[in-house]
């Protein structure tokens, strides 16, 4: 569960394997269905692995049951062209937060809260994000909450 | 009190009536105490400088909290709201009720309004023209339902029978939540496992703190999470220890697990904290949307939840309710929309409720219909429990509308309560928990509620519920016990639910899976309402099941009942 | 209307005796008042008179062999921060809080203020019994007993009758709040409304 | 070198060692691990438990599956125990003659008597005899005091009040004389009214002196010898009390009676007995050593000791699969306790401790399943499986590995459900026994001696010391030390005894003060294990006699008690025994023992032990 993964290099747009399939909300949704050769589980399995026989023989880990981060950019695609590019930032924001080990996600959350950090505190959790995780999107959700927060006084004292 | 002035029979009679023991209050809008019409609200407007927000509904981006400045960052298309916003709000909600403008027409201007301006619009209208929004804007084509399967003992045994029953009535979500934290992952497993002996693909979740709850999807315990609190002012959301963005942070990490999820809002909070800002309930609900939308969350569950006492009590409070339902649609959020805690006295008044959400439809009509007895409800009582269920039935019935539910005979309701327990029996079994015991399945095959079950061993089912969290049981040991047990078609719908998350597919606005286990969202079940004779209408098959009651005498041979 | 079981015989004066200190004996209790205690308000949410609030949360404290102090807090209307800043001044560190609509809490100086010993959150069940037992574990905490806590109860048909005033009550107390203001000594008369 | 493992499947967890054995037979351990057992121990369900923790073990000892030359599984034969508790004493008052709880807040002090008549009727009263005023339910306490004064002012000679409202101090606070005011009894209308009474309340921190001394109601009601010998039960049951009520009635009477619960019959090799539960819990040890070891027990049908079999009989048919006039009990261990009840006819919602027996009782199961789970875990682990001997013999082994140990040993094996112990004499052979009656027991004990309807506490109360939070900054320990802390603790511990849990203080909800919880707490342990050990050692030394042992190492969970090692050490040092926790392979406390013990067997005799499936 700690582990943490390979960060794939995928924060460059337009060099990326999800952004280079041609995608159809109303043909390829849902894509488990009808796209399930895009599918790749972090561990690379293929979801047509996941049976239930594999998982009696012991083949299937719970690592396995995980979403990927070139699957949420797929799904990101599937928003933005559903017309819904909030939840599509969502999903992206979501696939650099799969690198990040469940503990991690929780104690940048804590950290969040009102009158739970101080500026540095945030500014350094946006650093890390960045520079350990090629995390962008959330760092810069962190850096904003970081302003807003100096403005509207709920930083830590 | 005692009084010396005499009161007519009449005075007497209504005095009795159940509807006298519910609270009424007078508007006070200086403090928020109103619904939806307050001389306090802002005036719409806004004003955009070099693709910035500058200007919201009258305040300058200096003085913005921080509801406004991440509504006006996020929310908003900053493209679109200038022009959206020059239409005048009567003409909006004439968009909104006119057949031939599609859902999508609307969206196109709903995306660049500001709160005040979606006040402005619904202040216009009544409750059948929302209702005639909203079965237009409602995200997905088909409604659906969720039930709350709790047990005033925490008792698993029962939520997988009443989790069974609530499932094979027609229930696409089951919700259950704890009187003794401690036994949430018993009872998950139990909700898990019961959801799947009724119809396949039904999808669960435990109401948790944050932190559990997420850990509890993380291993597949649950398979979405609806918790997740947001207020509309500044104070109350400090409050809830929370912001905006700690929230969308959340929203993120559910997402980053495969996890669906939506938030949780409504009106009534803030002013039951003292805290409204000495603004209307609804334009507080409507900020809660708006920071909803901003981050990126696909749905909401709102209808003012668990503050429907304050709405209630005021004039005009259940149309400000539908209000805040046809907001989020409007907005293109999946909503749930609440019809799920205590409401009233009066049955009269608990239909009344009802009504506005069930007879246009809604992606889930109840945010919790109680699946037991009210007394066995541990969020306090709902709308609408299990002695309802036959009236639910008529009702749908009566007027051809799809409330999600159908009668099923007692014989198939024994069954599935039974299997549903057998099941569980055997992945306690498997995984080593305390055992259930053969009497322990007779009786709540049987029951109503938790008082008709023997009591169980707290404090082993306590142990082993620690011990499910330090062994890192997970949803995969619960379809590997499923299949021990020989309960292989339930293994595979939980299996089929747990591999959605690789797929991210249920992560879609307003998704559900079908008995089928397909996945129906509004990207692949856009609603198509236009007018009449379009759009979902309950037919055919469906429409034969919505005709059968308890007891229907039977055109053939009157002397019998067909059921 | 609830029953209570009170007819309105007694009538509640209240006089100030000046700024209220911290207090040095260690068997009292300090019961802290809302800003519209027995002011402005005279009835908690049921209708219970504040004369028989004050009056059994005095007998339960009285019955222990505890002294009682009464103090106003005009300051703020939340219970956390009255009972709390009564606790800071009670010569035991314990303190009862109670607003106008009847909510109550126990509360001892040493816990955070978020904190309490016991809270009472549904007024409309506080019933004159309630109280007594109130004014009673309070008084047993100041002898460093361990009372059983008083049974909480609940009643989920509560919120459809009471979710709404209670919200205006509280609103309403908070109009009475003076910002800052100094909490007062209070002297209690109970005197029989009529020769019953 | 051959890599093995040996896995002891126990009840509740299941254990493993990983160890190389070179070519001559010498044993190098590399680790241990632990997990919760999966399923009924001896159950083909066990393969989950054993399956993770061989990996684990061998993730420690940094070993592949591969590598695995055999997995060695004790002979696992469930050992199931059932539980019951029955009431044996009920204490009865007739015609009301006797007030006897114990209200916080008793008022006044001294010592009234008089006639008792309602307050209602104080009013119609003359000056004249005394009288005991009796206040109702409903009547305020400053009418109630006001009342009284002006009965007094009139002449009456008020002496005593008994009120049933918690008022007693603030009705004495209000009169002019004060008077003992005994309160909160709860029935004050079955008082009887005319008839002679005293009332009697004591000053704070003492207790009663007149009515709970026979002479001394003798005195106040100026009775005869025959009289005074009939209220000695009233004198008695007032003892300890700081108020007390006694009414003369022509008729009133306290009575204790024993209940009638049933005939136990205990069959064994050496005959059968039957015994009367309500004879006590010595009776029913005596009986069953009269016929030991026990092949079956019984109760009468419809009696109370027939229930509580039944009830056992039931759990362990279920459990085990079964059918319940197949289950043979094999050994009972007989408790005395007490209860709190509700004195049947008092006035004030009195409590009496009442004598009860707690029965735990033992069955042994079938090891049919054995083959079975050997061969599942042949096919999950891909290695030769070997059962290997007797559980005890190879518990003895293990225990052996403890530094400081020698032949002569006798191990005890304190589980929760049985305590077992086994012995090996020099020459090798090794006798072992199990014995119904351990952790469960006493944490049933302490359950229902204080009262407190919650097992999961009481199971706490057995694991931890207690202390009591004196501050929020300071809790006086068990010991008579304080402990400090620069955080307040939590809200719900002020003032209370607290458990000092692994998981934080936990607050005991009841009005025991903190030496009559350890006292209870002790002493249930004492009941259980000490006896128990004593009965076990004895069963199993060379001809009964214990001073034949020189060592006994203590194993099992609940060896790592914080007391019960001692209690035990105690009870035993008389006999010239030492006697300690194990401390298996010098590193893994009372743990492993089984593990171990059949590392060391395989590698005295490899050929010994069933291969299974190869």
């Amino acid at each position: 569960m700690q582990r943490r993964c390979n960060v794939t290099p995928l924060t460059v747009p337009g060099v990326t394997t999800p952004s280079q399939v041609d995608l159809d909300p109303g043909r390829d949704y849902p894509l488990a269905a009808r796209r399930p050769e895009l599918l790749k589980t972090p561990t690379g399995k293929r979801i047509d692995e996941l049976t239930m026989e594999a998982v009696l023989a012991g083949e299937v880990a719970p690592e396995d049951l995980r979403i990927a981060p070139e699957t949420l950019r797929l799904q990101a695609r599937i928003a933005e062209q559903s017309g819904r590019p909030q939840l599509a930032q969502n999903f992206r924001r979501a696939a650099e937060l799969t690198a990040l080990p469940d503990e991690l996600v929780l104690s940048i959350y804590n950290s969040l809260r009102p009158r739970a950090s101080t500026k540095q505190q945030l500014t350094d959790i946006a650093d890390e994000l960045e520079s350990a995780y090629s995390a962008t999107l959330c760092a810069a959700l962190v850096r904003e909450a970081a302003d807003v927060y100096e403005r509207r006084n709920i930083l830590a004292s | 009190m005692t009084t010396s002035a005499r009161r007519s029979k009449r005075t007497e009679a209504l005095e009795q009536r159940p509807v006298n023991l519910d609270g009424f209050v007078e508007e006070w809008p200086e403090v928020g105490m109103v619904a939806m019409d307050s001389p306090y609200d802002p005036e719409p407007g806004v004003r955009v400088e070099d693709g910035v927000i500058v200007e919201l509904d009258g305040k300058p981006r200096a003085e913005f909290d921080f509801l406004d400045q991440f509504i006006a960052d996020h929310a908003i298309d900053v493209d679109a709201t200038e022009q959206a916003m020059a239409i005048p709000a009567v003409d909006i909600a004439h968009l909104l009720i006119d057949p031939r403008a599609t859902r999508r027409d609307v969206l196109a201007v709903t995306r660049g309004l500001t709160p005040a301006k979606l006040l402005e619009v619904v202040k216009t209208m009544n409750v059948v023209e929302m209702m005639m929004a909203l079965q237009k804007m409602r995200a997905r084509r088909t409604p659906a339902n969720q039930a709350h399967a709790t047990s005033a003992r925490d008792n698993p045994v029962q939520v997988a029978a009443d989790a069974a029953e609530a499932s094979l009535r027609g229930f696409r979500e089951l919700e259950t939540t704890l009187g003794v934290v401690r036994y949430a992952p018993l009872v998950a497993i139990a909700l898990q496992v019961g959801a799947q002996a009724g119809t396949p693909g039904v999808l669960t979740q435990c109401a948790l703190e944050e932190a559990t709850e997420l850990e509890l999807g993380m291993r597949g315990i649950t398979a979405y999470a609806e918790t997740i609190s947001v207020y509309g002012t500044e104070p109350v959301f400090c409050d809830g220890d929370d912001t905006p963005w700690s929230k969308a942070f959340l929203a993120s990490a559910y997402a980053s697990r495969g996890i669906k999820m939506r938030f949780t809002s409504g009106t009534g909070s803030e002013v039951q904290m003292g805290n409204a800002e000495g603004k209307s309930m609804l334009y507080l609900e409507i900020r809660c949307i708006l920071v909803t939308k901003g981050a990126g969350v696909q749905g909401l569950q709102n209808g003012s939840i668990s503050c429907i006492g304050v709405p209630g009590a005021v004039p005009a409070g259940i149309r400000a309710v539908l209000a805040e339902n046809l907001i989020a649609s409007m907005v293109d959020l999946e909503c749930a929309s609440g019809n799920d805690q205590s409401f009233s006295h009066s049955d009269m008044r608990r239909v009344a409720r009802l009504l506005p959400q069930l007879l246009p439809g809604t992606d889930f009509v109840c945010s919790g219909y109680s699946s037991t007895p009210n007394y066995d409800n541990m969020f306090a009582g709902s709308n609408v429990d299990a002695e309802d269920y036959d009236d639910w039935n008529v009702l749908q019935r009566d007027l051809q509308v799809d409330g999600g539910l159908r009668h099923v005979p007692e014989a198939e309701l024994l069954a599935v309560r039974n299997r549903a327990a057998r099941a569980l029996q055997g992945v306690f079994a498997h995984l080593g928990l305390p055992p259930i015991t053969g009497r322990e399945i007779e009786a709540v095959t049987y029951a109503h509620g938790s008082k008709d079950l023997p009591p169980r061993d707290v404090l082993e089912d306590l142990k082993a519920a620690q011990s499910v969290l330090d062994r890192g049981v997970t949803g995969l040991d619960i379809v590997k016990g499923l299949d021990a047990a020989g309960f292989t078609d339930m293994a595979h719908s939980l299996l089929a639910v747990l591999r959605q998350r690789v797929s991210g597919d249920l992560l879609h606005t307003s998704a559900i899976l079908t008995p089928e286990l397909e996945t129906l969202s509004a990207v692949n079940d856009t609603n198509d309402y236009a007018g009449p004779g379009t759009g979902y209408r309950p037919s055919g098959a469906r429409w034969e099941e919505m005709k059968r009651l308890r007891h229907v005498v039977s055109a053939q041979n009157p002397e019998r009942e067909v059921g | 209307m609830a029953d209570t079981g009170v007819s309105t015989r007694r009538t509640l004066r209240l006089d100030e005796r000046g700024t209220a200190g911290p207090g040095s004996r260690t068997d009292e209790v300090v019961i802290g008042l809302s800003p519209a205690f027995g002011d402005f308000f005279t009835k908690t949410i049921v209708d219970i008179p504040h004369a028989e609030v004050l009056r059994e949360l005095l007998a339960g404290i009285e019955e222990q062999g505890v002294h009682a102090r009464v103090i106003r807090f005009r300051g703020g209307s939340d219970l956390a921060v009255i009972a709390h800043a009564a606790a800071k001044l009670s010569g035991s560190g314990i303190a009862v809080g109670v607003l106008s609509r009847g909510t109550t809490m126990i509360h001892q100086k040493d816990l955070v203020r978020l904190s309490n010993l016991e809270l009472f959150p549904q007024a409309p069940l506080m019933d004159l019994d309630a109280f007594r037992k109130v004014g009673r574990n309070a008084a047993r905490y100041a002898k460093g007993e361990s009372p059983e806590p008083v049974p909480a109860r609940n009643d989920f048909m509560a919120r459809p009758r009471w979710q709404a005033k209670a919200a205006l009550l509280h609103i309403k107390e908070t109009e009475f709040v003076v910002p800052g203001a100094d909490p007062v000594e209070l002297d209690v008369r109970f005197q029989l409304a009529d020769a019953g | 070198m051959a890599l093995v493992a040996g896995v002891d499947i126990g009840n509740s967890t299941t254990e493993a060692c990983v160890a190389e054995i070179g070519p001559d037979g010498d044993v190098e351990y590399l680790s241990g691990a632990l997990a919760p057992t999966s399923g009924v121990k001896g159950t083909a369900d066990n393969v989950e438990g054993v399956v993770a923790v061989v990996r684990r073990a061998l993730e420690r000892a940094r070993r592949g599956v591969q590598e695995l030359d055999a997995v060695l599984v004790n002979e696992a034969t469930p050992v199931i125990s059932g539980l019951a508790m029955e009431t044996i004493t009920e204490t009865i008052v007739t015609e009301s003659t006797m007030i006897g709880h114990n209200p916080d807040t008793p008022g006044g002090a001294g010592l009234g008597v008089g006639t008792t008549v309602a307050f209602g009727a104080l009013g119609e009263r003359e000056p004249g005899e005394p009288v005991i005023c009796v206040v109702g339910a409903g009547i305020d306490f400053e009418d109630a005091a006001h009342g009284i004064n002006a009965a007094v002012e009139r002449g009456i000679e008020v002496t005593g009040a008994i009120v049933h409202a918690d008022d007693a101090t603030l009705i004495a606070n209000r009169l002019r004389e004060p008077v003992p005011v005994v309160d909160e009894v709860t029935l004050v209308e079955k008082v009887p009214l005319g008839m002679p009474a005293a009332v009697e309340v004591a000053e704070p921190g003492r207790t009663i002196r007149t009515l709970s001394n026979s002479y001394g109601i003798a005195t106040v009601f100026g009775l005869d010898a025959e009289q005074t010998r009939m209220v000695a039960p009233v004198a008695r049951a007032l003892v300890g009390n700081r108020s007390a009520v006694v009414v003369r009635t022509p008729d009133g009477d306290v009575t204790g009676r024993r209940i009638p619960a049933g005939a136990l019959t205990l069959s064994g090799e050496r005959g059968k007995r039957s015994v009367e539960v309500d004879a006590g819990a010595d009776e029913i040890m005596t009986a069953l050593r009269g016929v030991r070891p026990l092949t079956d027990a019984a109760g009468e049908p419809g009696s109370h000791v027939g229930g509580m079999l039944a009830r056992v009989r039931d759990t362990m048919s279920e459990l085990t699969g079964t059918r319940a006039d197949a289950v043979r009990i094999q050994d009972v261990l007989a408790v005395d306790t007490f209860v709190p009840q509700r004195v049947t006819g008092a006035l004030a919602g009195e409590f009496a401790l009442e004598n009860a027996v707690a029965l735990a009782a033992m069955v042994r199961t079938s090891r049919g399943p054995m083959r079975l789970l050997a061969a599942r875990l042949r096919e999950a682990l891909g290695v030769d499986v070997l059962i290997g001997g007797v559980e005890a013999d190879m518990a003895v082994l293990g225990a052996l590995t403890t530094p400081g140990t020698g032949k002569p040993v006798a191990i005890l094996d304190l589980g929760g459900g049985s305590t077992d112990a086994a012995v090996a004499t020099d020459d090798g052979v090794v006798r072992s026994v199990h014995l119904a009656g351990a952790g469960d027991l006493v944490t049933k004990l302490i359950d229902s001696e204080l009262g407190l309807d919650n097992r999961e506490l009481a199971e706490d109360i057995k694991k931890f010391p207690l202390a009591k939070a004196e501050s929020f900054f300071h809790v006086r320990m068990e010991d008579g030390t304080a402990r400090f802390f620069t955080d307040p603790l939590p809200a719900d511990t002020f003032a209370r005894v607290v458990v000092l849990s692994d998981t934080g203080m936990r607050p005991v909800p009841t009005r025991h003060n903190l030496d009559k919880i350890r006292q209870v707490r002790r002493a249930a342990k004492h009941k259980v294990f000490v006896v128990n050990a004593l009965r076990a050692l004895e069963q199993v030394a060379p001809g009964g006699n214990l001073r034949q042992l020189g060592f006994v190492v203590v194993l099992g969970g609940s060896a790592l008690d914080f007391e019960i090692p001692d209690l035990i050490a105690e009870a035993v040092a008389g006999f010239g025994i030492v006697c300690g926790t194990g401390n298996v392979r010098g590193s893994e406390g009372p743990r492993n023992a089984v593990a171990t013990g059949l590392v060391a067997a395989h590698a005295l005799a490899p050929e010994l032990g069933l291969a299974v499936g190869s």
